[in-house]
């Protein structure tokens, strides 16, 4: 089969279209700021932003213009404080007035998984008692068809584009994926198509060797794109750390959107790609992220004939 | 800070930790809670596992987490699972004996708004949202909340009421068939709260030394409910501050 | 915490109880018959058995007549043929009549589901256009909330006792398994309470080295067992393979009940434990199931801090 | 079995295999289907890669599998998954181009049998039941069967309907909202037949050589749907059987 494999640009220019829904998932790992700048540097508009904890990275697009609408679950910079862009398009309109589409971790999470698994909704048990609903119609209830009463529901979604970054992919997209696997799984099988992002393209028979660490299987991916500390200022696990000083950093660059342009002029358009931001960033930073080594056990699959 | 001091900090993850006795299982945020829960495990339940909304059961962090989903949860957890299994299979299934919440506004029953404060469509300030609280508040077993006390937070009226406490008080939880028990202590920076009444209303019942149930009052937007006997709350011990401040937060992040 | 190990006959006679529901999983794997074969041997009475494909295991026992019920997706003797003992019993009332509850795979995986995340029921596309549900009023359907039409559902199910074989656990059931890990996750978060058997009792820092392998949490786990080759005949993932041999000779001992009762006689009531059984079967014979290495591929989670 | 002489099962593999040209993945049975798919592999679908139903995607079996959920299937596979995600995520998705069902009874439309022959309640033989037929049924792309030809199997009137085929014909099934194409092909041990009219119904396509159309309708327990040219399914090429007996069966385990 031909490589699936493409430049982020190329990814991008190829599977991200202006209007469409766009979801770069992760729960505080995995984030890939490289596919958010690229998308950014293209100039992308009137994208619906899907992801349940818009970070960093998404109040850089938002700042930068890129979106009309945001699906969410919790707006925040962890363990630092707000999301001054997003607040700033929220309470301001500043660059432009945010749509939101408002859930709560689990709900959002119900969603990819209604959307991966093709059902039409998923029940959970949340909402009752909440104001979430009232502002939120596409929650919903219903009775349980057995008789324990009302529960909640939300519908599937389907992002029309999912970028994932993951550990290691063979060219076709098989990817493993350990740590914090969050919502990586779900959020790629829901979407129409699929990005990986990988620190490392390895052999088929690397991914063939541990085939339960295949959390997505190339024949749901599109595109395979190699970018090594693409998630910078995120983290991956047994790669890299969080670069915590980015995260403490963008608290005050953020606060204006004057300063927050400068810092999209100098770290998005200002490079060319990923190569140039790390170039820039300076082996030693990147140096200081990598953590000791950490060895999961052996485990045997057995030869069987 | 000499041993015989304490900032108030401290003292709010010293009196969050004592909450957590006998405790199997606790859903911790970063931060003061996360000090709380580590300081419980050396102290009143050694047989305490961490669970984070990231995915993460019986963690075991290196380091003190710079979030809640820091790669030290990670590495020598026990388990690391996608979050769709750990709010299905852990929060939801009513594994979660305690979760440790806290918000921008709280109300008489313990309700919670982390939302907006002003009008949810053109907010003055726009909060962070629910994340995972609200299905937190909905299936614990019990919640702890931890706030510091003042009148623009704990209010009359939630200008948005994201997640559930006793809702309008009594029985109206169990009325909703909400699976969790809910409110159950309210930890802040002067004083200690439950909700044993009837009403399931938030009641005063411990001050912290030097503090007076006026001074409590004078921070809450509502007349206060007091216990019979408002007592007062333990001052930290010294091996409760060597811990904190030897084991769980040299660096001093969150004291 | 003090360990939860038992002896087999103790995890039995602890948590087993007549008229309770039982479920011991595996999809041709895992499949723990030392427990099946304890059960037996106490004279449990008026269970029902939950398994989505009763194999060899359930045929035993429901010819030992523990059984009242049976609650099942496949009846089948894995690329052999019938389970003529079920068969009997269904068709002939020998050695007693037995209530069936019957669904599809995945109708029973999302009973598991629904009850592993207490949900009161689980949707899923299937049964439309299919008989099943004439047969089992439990299948329902009810309307999407958003539209799309009607859609099945299934309720929860909450086994009394799930019995889950799996690779290494330490001594409070923290559990990893791989291979075919099959329902076993799901039915037991589903049920009220689980034993579980290893090949292996591993110490705890071996589960903590790999978070991402534990399928099973101690927490849910009321009872550990050790028992190497517990699933023989079925396989175990890098352990040993199937006995095929002995699927083969069960679908001629099976055939009559008289055969049975004496292959009964000798396998189960005829030795006192998992131990003896392994001894009368030979070194020899387990030696050949025995598959050469394969190992999974290195995997680095990082010591952070 | 000389080589210019083949059996009745080589015949059937050898046609199966054939019918997954440019397929991308194969919902797998165990015995005939599996030596199909994995013939296929090396013929007419390059590309092809397993689903089985215990929860495997992307099997290179080291051996004839002696079962669906055989362990060679997972060493060496691109992906092991939870029963709930093969049948939710890949099946239910969408992901599975063509399945392989067979059953006791099949009539018509294409509808499938597998749960008993005579009434449910006290049944004359009690067969295996759906296993994940009734799904694969619902949601896969497409579905071939692959059932020996006989009148005890190609009923006028299903004793039990397992599983969805065309349902009464025509367009029934998308009536019903199921998913799936449906059945597209049925390959027995003497001719081929297909759905491709507007009822939905089965009609004989090809007869295996030496067959007559006949031969066929003598075997079918419904006034047989013909179409308008039967025509003469080619025998297996050396190499298809070649593959068969030298690479894929070699102790003839399913010839």
């Amino acid at each position: 089969m031909p490589s699936k494999l493409l430049s982020m640009h190329d990814a991008i220019a190829a599977h991200v279209h202006d209007g469409e829904s766009v979801a770069i998932e992760g729960f505080t790992a995995f984030i890939c700021f490289a596919a958010g700048h690229e998308i950014i540097r293209q100039g992308r508009r009137e994208l619906t932003l899907i992801r349940m904890t818009p970070d960093l990275l998404y109040d850089q697009m938002i700042a930068a213009g890129v979106a009309r609408g945001l699906v969410f679950a919790y707006l925040g910079n962890p363990g630092v404080g707000s999301l001054h862009c997003i607040r700033r398009a929220v309470e301001k309109g500043i660059p432009r007035p945010l749509e939101l589409e408002e859930y709560s971790h689990f709900g959002l999470v119900a969603r990819y998984l209604a959307g991966a698994s093709n059902l039409p909704f998923y029940p959970l048990r949340s909402y009752a008692g909440s104001d979430l609903p009232s502002v939120n119609p596409r929650i919903r209830t219903i009775d349980d068809p057995y008789g324990s009463g009302p529960i909640a529901v939300v519908p599937a979604i389907h992002p029309d584009v999912a970028i994932v970054h993951v550990q290691r992919a063979d060219a076709q997209g098989n990817a493993h994926l350990w740590g914090l696997v969050g919502m990586q799984k779900e959020v790629a099988f829901a979407a129409d198509r699929v990005i990986v992002v990988a620190e490392e393209i390895v052999d088929e028979a690397v991914i063939r060797a541990d085939p339960n660490r295949t959390l997505i299987p190339g024949l749901i991916v599109d595109a395979v794109v190699c970018e090594p500390y693409g998630c910078h200022p995120s983290y991956v696990q047994g790669y890299h750390d969080r670069d915590n000083d980015a995260y403490l950093e963008w608290d005050a660059i953020s606060r204006e959107q004057a300063s927050t342009d400068a810092w999209l002029d100098e770290w998005v358009f200002g490079v060319a790609d990923r190569a140039e931001y790390l170039a820039k960033l300076g082996e030693e930073r990147l140096e200081k992220l990598r953590p000791r080594p950490a060895l999961a056990g052996p485990v045997d699959y057995g030869a069987y004939g | 800070m000499t041993p015989n001091t304490y900032s108030p900090s401290e003292m709010m993850i010293v009196v969050a930790a004592r909450q957590l006795a006998g405790a199997r299982t606790v859903f911790v945020g970063v931060g003061l809670p996360n000090s709380a829960c580590n300081l419980a495990r050396y102290t009143v339940a050694p047989e305490l596992e961490l669970i984070y909304e990231a995915g993460v059961y019986g963690a075991r962090p290196a380091r003190l987490p710079l979030s809640i989903g820091d790669p030290s949860l990670v590495t020598g957890a026990l388990a690391a699972v996608s979050m769709a299994d750990l709010f299905g299979l852990y929060l939801q299934r009513g594994l979660v004996d305690v979760a440790l919440l806290g918000g921008a506004q709280i109300d008489r029953f313990g309700n919670l708004n982390t939302t907006v404060v002003g009008d949810y469509a053109s907010p003055k300030v726009r909060l962070p949202g629910s994340g995972g609280a609200c299905e937190i508040a909905t299936n614990a077993r019990s919640v702890l909340m931890i706030m510091r006390l003042s009148k623009r937070a704990f209010v009359r009226k939630l200008d948005f009421q994201t997640s559930p406490g006793h809702l309008t008080g009594g029985d109206a939880r169990a009325r909703l068939g909400l699976p969790g028990g809910g409110p159950q202590t309210v930890i802040t920076d002067k004083a200690l709260f439950d909700f044993a009444n009837p009403q399931r209303e938030m009641q005063l019942i411990e001050c912290y030394p030097g503090i007076s149930p006026a001074d409590v009052q004078a921070e809450v937007g509502w007349p206060l409910r007091m216990a019979e006997i408002v007592g007062e709350t333990p001052a930290p011990s010294a091996e409760e501050l060597r811990l904190i401040r030897e084991e769980l937060d040299p660096q001093g992040l969150y004291r």
